[in-house]
């Protein structure tokens, strides 16, 4: 497939998304909602992992943030739910950048492990109600429905709208990032370090700068999670989150879009189909994993050029 | 019966056919030389001889034993080294422990006089004994990987590309050591880009052109053949 | 309407908490069995539906999604507070009842109608818990000790609330990582403080090592451990360190003195081969039951109706004892106790003293 | 004082655990570059079934010692047989593909493992018959220590000289070592990598086994979720001491099993984990490579 | 003519061995200087030293009047010098397009929101560059690989693509680290009218190679080191004929002689 017929596919594709609402019952509205919404945090967390190639798995702490940071400031200040996703989106990229500070001296499963560390964290930070803000263990309930020119956006196809606007936007900034030298940038240092630095690329700003943006998408997705259960608390960003997160992204093809998405839904959806194997579940889901893996071991879609 | 005798191979990576059928005879005691351009399929051909690529027809037979599909550390063990293309030293580990590795295959009693041996030919080893191997020069790693192959005490020796960044008078020193090693009786069969020194050296030598040999002669016809002259040798001109 | 009536289960059927959620499935199962086989309720069985929300608030919503759609009138469940927040917005909004053992005041803090809390609220076990520390013990120095689970620091904090309100000592509130084995770090600065109880308001399969650990510790101090600490296993993993241990509670499925508690206990065993994992499969089954008696008392299956009889009736025949439920959902009446593990494992009701004959 | 030494204790105990876990996960790594993130299922399938050994061999009475090895085989060959299935069915396939590959595969198979666990021996606490092992507890400047926690500490020092004897003295432990830098360059040497990977696969996860036993015995009591959180911590002792380096893993276990217990007993028990990791990055900040770990010998 | 890069008592230690020993020498602009000597003389160590890949532990490194001893390398890129390794380090898993291009990273003027918002300034740029990279693939006769995946090309091909994105920075200098490696001596031969046409195009050449038919043709000036030390330096007929030279690195080839006569 050439790129222009492969976009203009995503975008068909995109435009019947809008439709499911009309013929999907409300569970799986809901699950589609929250495939939109992982989806989001899965491409964000491809920027850091799939296309920087650096191993991070504590992508929930970023996801975290911006769904703490619209739920304090909607609950505890009042806030309209769009006010909050400007502050949503820098905190999570500010903390991505701090955090970036040390992370990106380290390599491989070091710099793993460091992100596992900022993961715990990070959780056990909102389950001690962090300057008395986060809730505690609870965390935070109440959360409100944003509101457009006046009319709340309430119901659940109206939420499932919303969160499929920001994920078709997180796409064009991410075809564009494909496009693009910082893009690029990227893929040089996952491949050679020592050679991307000698063409000039400046390794420590293009890192962090990629943990910023990886955070601050991540951080907008943490607002519509918030929005889309009312309610946030620290067992919803734990490590296993991240651990998910990492996963969508090796099994769905790294750096590839359709992959990740694909990989999100696999990782996401399917469990949700599985639910009839009751408590074999997991069991058939394991096994499920390790055959993907060794079927296709670039990834179900694997970016384009990349190793067959 | 020839020591090794290729018929008819062919090796594929993926659709890419990088040999497309070649044969070929090496006698024991013989110094073969295999020529031909980047990307004609001398490292191919060498992985496929050492058991590192599965080919996907014809046959390898050496000293009668058909090894065409038997594993690499089988072949290594019948008695065929190999000092590979980009010389592969195992880098966190130290020079002497790279060597000793060479003779994984032999008793610990016999190893002593071939480390002699390799030690003697290149003293620079001998001087960085405990160095890790990954830390070596370029041309210091070379000269580790072909002492290390030497460690094996093969009957068969395959050295591709031998000279790959080694300083003139190294490259003469290793040119006349292999003859001295032929004597012996280990059979060597190489792949060179320096043409002229390895038909010096050689007994017989082969051309290889997109996967396939073009020629196979002796190794003085080969040196003064026109041909061979014009496409490899680089004639005269450049001597000036 | 025809047709069976559905009832729904959300439980962590996988993950973490998976015996305590598939506790709740095979209870609700059992009770729904029971109940078909005495002809069903109205007339119409009765058809339960699960979900399992592996204790995560993301699957809890998408289950209560699914469960509505299903057509439950009434859930069961869940376990986890967390899984049970995120789901209780969904079934108040399309008013299906929703009976858990959660116990978080943020549950209640949103006053929806359909909330039925199934198990003790921490402030009335909090409240027995003080008086026994302070007034019949008379306990000067009390470390307080919890896991950072939504449950178990809502009761030690209520707790430490009311021994204060007692006018007793908290020497210090420490922390166990759920799960992680080895406790004895915390234990051994809790010694140098020189407690004479420790109370301990995390689950049972921490609480039986943190007893043992004391133990080997070689300290003295009286254990006192909260209601999720009443479980077989407790005594079982503490083994001869479990003798005088404390665990406040309802009394516990083994150790329930109500026929009704035994029978049910005794079917289940029966049926699946084990006990119950723990009393919260009880308090669900009360929920069911409740539930159950809502639709044969209103002959109904309005959800107006069953929410009005639930949040009216005088008293409720539970299994784990009697109790009603206030107009936020609370559970009201909960006889709780004190028991002392006793050398052979079995449990000892040592407070309030057991009547006489 | 006394608190001091104890905290020493405790911190040593279960740092013992974690190393003997850490050493397995080192292994493979070692030869693979493979986070083997089942490993800790493995570990925790090794003390299952060597409680239904103790359990249905043992009877009512108190089993004996014998028993008790018989226990300790039996998870090891178990286990170690499933790390070779596991390396055939999951791992091989993916050798030459991306290595996160495999990293998801072994995701894929904790999880396999974990439910296996799960649907055998119900989801429910199992517990460990008591008095398998001497109650005797040592009194030492005011600190006590059991018994068993002695033959942790020292069983698994005994491993590691082992193991790391073995890895650093022997022919085949070169091999090892040669097979995890480059493994067409070790065939090329007449080494069979197929070969020393499945010894990998026998030898890291039968300590594994060793370790989940242990677990057993000590603690008494195990479950299906125990095996990713002792997975996890060990994995972690691993990287600390510098992750395919196994004094590295011994250090990084120990060290890992102090930090908790002074993170706990002298600074705060609320931020023991937080206080564990910070201390971790900060370490990872100074030696990037872990302690142990030496730095990558790449020329250019 | 002015010195472009110059070395002043440049050394580095490994643990107790002194790789480079005080070492002092020039390259003019337009020049085409080789630097060689025998295995582990310490001349890849050198190269290092300049692109800033390792911290010299003595002596200063000073390019164009500028001080550059010890920058990080990407910002001795920007500086104005590009390098090739003598392990070949091209970004495997992408074309040779992709590697041609990625030499041009440093001419790329959009900010990275500016690429993430595809502004239309932004395609332009990244159309000129583009065509840039196909047009240095075409000198160096590589375009019919334009789309091969860079690890599945034959090694020499391999060595003309790295080459290649160095040109694509349009550097003021280029330094080579056996560019000739693993070449036969036609292809050598046609490497050298490439060195020339390289330096005939402004481009300032500093290069290690052992392939002396290829230092010798040319090299305006050669410099000799042995255990870090410098032990010649001259143009190339001076080199040929230096006894110390001879004994430590060229050693007496039935060839050479031959050549030289
Ligand atoms: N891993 C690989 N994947 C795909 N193609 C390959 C691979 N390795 C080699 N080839 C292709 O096979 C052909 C033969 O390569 P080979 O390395 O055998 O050549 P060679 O004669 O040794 O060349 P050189 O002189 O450059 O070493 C080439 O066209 C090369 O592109
Ligand atoms: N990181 C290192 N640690 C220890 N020794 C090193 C290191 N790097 C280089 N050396 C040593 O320094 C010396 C110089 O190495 P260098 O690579 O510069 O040699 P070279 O002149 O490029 O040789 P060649 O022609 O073989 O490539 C060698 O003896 C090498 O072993
Ligand atoms: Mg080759
Ligand atoms: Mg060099």
């Amino acid at each position: 497939m050439s790129a222009s017929a492969s976009r203009n596919t995503g975008i068909a594709v995109w435009i019947l998304g809008l439709f499911l609402p009309v013929v999907l019952n409300s569970a799986w509205v809901s699950v589609a909602a929250i495939f939109a919404i992982y989806g989001i945090v899965a491409l964000s967390e491809d920027i850091i992992l799939g296309r920087a190639g650096m191993f991070d798995m504590g992508h929930a702490v970023y996801f975290g943030i911006g769904a703490y940071v619209t739920a304090i400031l909607n609950v505890t200040f009042d806030w309209p739910i769009f006010l909050t996703i400007p502050f949503a989106i820098l905190l999570a990229a500010a903390f991505g950048a701090l955090l970036a500070a040390p992370l990106i001296r380290l390599r491989g499963d070091y710099l793993l492990v460091a992100s596992i560390g900022f993961n715990a964290i990070f959780v056990l930070a909102m389950q001690n109600n962090l300057f008395g803000l986060t809730g505690g263990s609870d965390g935070i309930t109440g959360i409100g429905v944003p509101s457009l020119f006046g009319l709340p956006i309430e119901s659940q196809s109206a939420m499932y709208w919303l969160d499929w606007v920001v994920l078709g936007i997180v796409l064009v900034l991410m075809r564009n990032l494909d496009g693009s030298e910082f893009g690029r940038a990227l893929r040089y240092l996952k491949q050679d370090e020592l050679a991307a630095t000698t063409i000039g690329v400046n390794p420590r700003k293009v890192k962090t700068l990629a943990f910023a943006i990886g955070a601050g998408l991540a951080g907008l997705a943490g607002t519509l999670f918030a929005v889309q259960l009312s309610t946030v608390s620290p067992s919803s960003f734990k490590f296993t989150e991240s651990v998910t997160l990492f996963a969508i992204v090796i099994v769905g093809g790294q750096g590839s879009i359709p992959g990740v998405l694909l990989g999100t839904a696999l990782m996401f959806v399917l469990p949700q189909v599985f639910r009839d194997f009751a408590q074999y579940r997991y069991l058939v889901f394991g096994f499920a994993m390790i055959l993907v893996m060794v079927l296709r071991p670039q990834g179900l879609w694997p970016r384009r050029g990349a190793r067959a | 019966m020839s020591l090794l005798e290729i018929a008819d191979l062919k090796v594929n990576y993926g659709q890419i056919e990088a040999l497309k059928g070649v044969s070929l005879r090496v006698e024991t005691r013989e110094i073969v030389a295999i020529l031909g351009a980047n990307g004609a399929g001398k490292t191919t051909l060498m992985r496929t001889i050492s058991g590192l690529l599965t080919p996907r027809g014809g046959s390898i037979v050496f000293e009668g034993t058909d090894i065409t599909r038997l594993g690499a550390d089988r072949i290594v063990r019948l008695g065929i080294a190999q000092s590979p293309e980009g010389r592969r030293v195992f880098g966190t580990l130290s020079v002497m422990e790279n060597l000793r590795l060479g003779a994984f295959t032999r008793p610990a009693g016999e190893v002593a006089g071939s480390l002699d041996f390799v030690l003697q030919m290149f003293p620079r080893l001998a001087e960085r004994r405990g160095q890790l191997a990954g830390t070596m020069s370029g041309g210091e790693q070379q000269m580790l990987a072909i002492g290390r192959a030497l460690m094996a005490k093969p009957r068969l020796l395959l050295l591709d590309e031998p000279s790959l960044g080694l300083a003139p008078i190294i490259v003469q020193g290793i040119f006349r050591t292999l003859r001295e090693i032929a004597n012996s009786g280990v059979t060597i069969l190489i792949v060179e880009q320096n043409a002229r020194s390895a038909l010096k050296l050689a007994d017989r030598g082969y051309v290889l052109e997109v996967g396939r040999f073009v020629i196979e002669d002796d190794a003085k016809t080969l040196l003064t053949s026109p041909e061979v002259q014009a496409a490899y040798l680089g004639g005269e001109r450049r001597k000036a | 309407a025809s047709g069976p009536i559905k009832i729904g289960v959300q439980a962590p059927i996988t993950g973490a908490y998976a015996d305590e959620g598939q506790g709740i499935e095979k209870a609700v199962k059992l009770l729904a069995d029971q109940q078909n086989a005495k002809g069903g309720l109205l007339g119409r069985k009765i058809e339960v539906k699960v979900c399992d929300d592996e204790g995560k608030a993301s699957q809890a919503a998408i289950c209560a999604r699914q469960l509505v759609n299903d057509g439950v009138i009434a859930v069961i469940g869940s376990y986890t507070s967390g899984a049970a927040l995120a789901a209780e917005p969904i079934y108040a909004r399309s008013n299906v009842i929703q009976t858990s053992d959660g116990t978080s005041n943020k549950l209640l803090s949103r006053g929806y109608k359909t909330w039925f809390g199934n198990a003790a609220p921490n402030s009335a076990e909090a409240k027995f818990t003080a008086k026994y520390l302070i007034d019949v013990r008379h306990f000067k120095r009390i470390a307080v000790l919890t896991d950072h689970s939504s449950f178990a620091t809502g009761l030690a904090d209520a707790v430490i609330k009311n021994i204060k309100a007692d006018h007793g000592k908290v020497i210090d509130k420490a922390f166990i990582t759920a799960g992680s084995q080895n406790f004895t770090p915390v234990l051994t600065k809790l010694k140098a403080l020189k407690p004479d109880a420790i109370y301990f308001s995390g689950y049972y399969s921490d609480g039986g090592l943190i007893k043992a650990q004391m133990a080997q510790l070689g300290i003295t101090a009286t254990f006192v451990g909260g209601d999720a600490n009443q479980n077989v296993a407790f005594g079982k993993i503490a083994g001869s360190a479990a003798k005088g241990a404390i665990i406040v509670n309802v009394p516990g499925p083994e150790q329930l003195p109500y026929p009704t508690a035994k029978a049910f206990v005794a079917a289940y065993k029966a049926k699946y081969h084990q006990s119950p994992p723990s009393v919260f499969t009880l308090t669900n089954a009360d929920g069911m039951r409740a539930v159950m008696q809502a639709i044969e008392q209103t002959k109904s299956v309005k959800p107006a109706k069953l929410e009005h009889y639930l949040h009216t009736m005088k008293s409720f025949d539970g299994l784990t004892g009697q109790f009603r439920w206030n107009d936020k959902g609370e559970r009201v009446g909960s006889p709780f106790t004190a028991f002392e593990v006793q050398a052979d494992g079995s449990y000892k009701i040592v407070y309030p003293a057991p009547k006489a004959g | 004082m006394g608190t001091f030494i104890q905290q020493v204790f405790n911190g040593l105990t279960v740092g013992g655990i974690y190393a003997l876990i850490a050493l397995g996960y080192t292994m493979v790594y070692g030869v693979m570059r493979l986070i083997n993130f089942a490993h800790g299922d493995l570990c925790i399938l090794g003390a299952f079934i060597g409680l239904t050994f103790l359990t249905s061999l043992g009877g009512a009475g108190h089993p004996g010692a014998a028993l008790l090895i018989l226990a300790f085989v039996a998870a090891i060959v178990v286990v170690a047989v499933a790390g070779v299935v596991l390396e055939l069915a999951a791992y091989r396939p993916l050798r030459k593909a991306d290595r996160l590959a495999a990293v998801v595969s072994a995701l894929g198979a904790s999880l396999l493992i974990e439910n296996g666990i799960m649907l055998i021996w119900s989801p429910q606490v199992s517990v460990f018959p008591s008095g398998l092992l001497p109650t005797t507890t040592y009194h030492i400047a005011g600190a006590s220590i059991s018994f068993v926690q002695v033959m942790i500490i020292i069983v698994s020092f005994l491993l590691m000289a082992a193991l790391y004897l073995f890895v650093n003295h022997t022919r085949f432990g070169t091999a090892i070592r040669a097979a995890a830098i480059d493994q067409d360059a070790a065939r090329l040497m007449g080494i069979n990598v197929n070969r020393v990977i499945a010894s990998v696969f026998v030898i890291g996860p039968a300590l594994g086994a060793v370790g989940g036993l242990f677990i057993g015995v000590y603690y008494r009591e195990v479950y299906f979720t125990m095996g990713w959180t002792y997975g996890l911590y060990a994995f972690i002792a691993a990287i600390l001491g510098g992750i395919g380096n196994i004094p590295g893993a011994m250090l990084g276990g120990i060290l890992l099993g102090l930090f908790n217990a002074f993170a706990a007993g002298y600074i705060s028990s609320s931020w023991q984990d937080a206080i564990t990791f910070a201390l971790l990055i900060g370490i990872l900040l100074v030696r990037p490579s872990g302690l142990l770990g030496e730095r990558v010998a790449e020329k250019v | 003519m002015s010195a472009l890069l110059e070395l002043h008592g440049v050394g580095i230690r490994f643990g107790g061995l002194r790789a480079v020993d005080r070492l002092s020498f020039t390259v003019d602009k337009g020049q085409i200087v080789a630097l060689i000597g025998p295995n582990g003389a310490g001349k890849t160590t050198v190269f290092n030293m300049i692109t800033g890949v390792y911290r010299p532990t003595e002596g200063s490194i000073r390019f164009e009047g500028q001080d550059i001893t010890a920058r990080r390398p990407h910002l001795v890129a920007a500086a104005g010098i590009m390098r090739t390794f003598q392990t070949i380090r091209l970004f495997p898993e992408m074309s040779v397009l992709e590697n041609v291009r990625a030499g041009c990273h440093l001419r790329v003027r959009q900010q990275w929101w500016q690429g993430l918002l595809s502004l239309p300034s932004q395609r332009r740029e990244e159309a000129e560059l583009a065509e840039r990279a196909h047009e240095i693939l075409r000198r160096l006769d590589l375009d019919r690989f334009a789309h091969d995946r860079a690890v599945s090309l034959p090694y020499g091909v391999q060595r003309r693509v790295e080459l290649a994105r160095t040109l694509a920075a349009d550097p003021k200098m280029i330094i080579l680290d056996e560019p000739a490696a693993g070449l036969n001596d036609n292809e050598s031969a046609a490497l050298s009218e490439t060195i020339f046409g390289i330096r005939d195009s402004g481009i300032t050449v500093l290069l290690v190679e052992h392939d002396m038919n290829v230092v010798m043709s040319v090299a305006d000036k050669i410099v000799v080191i042995n255990f870090g030390q410098k032990i010649a330096e001259g143009g190339p007929d001076d080199i040929r004929n230096d006894a110390q030279v001879i004994e430590a690195y060229l050693g007496r080839d039935d060839d050479e002689e031959e050549g030289v006569s």
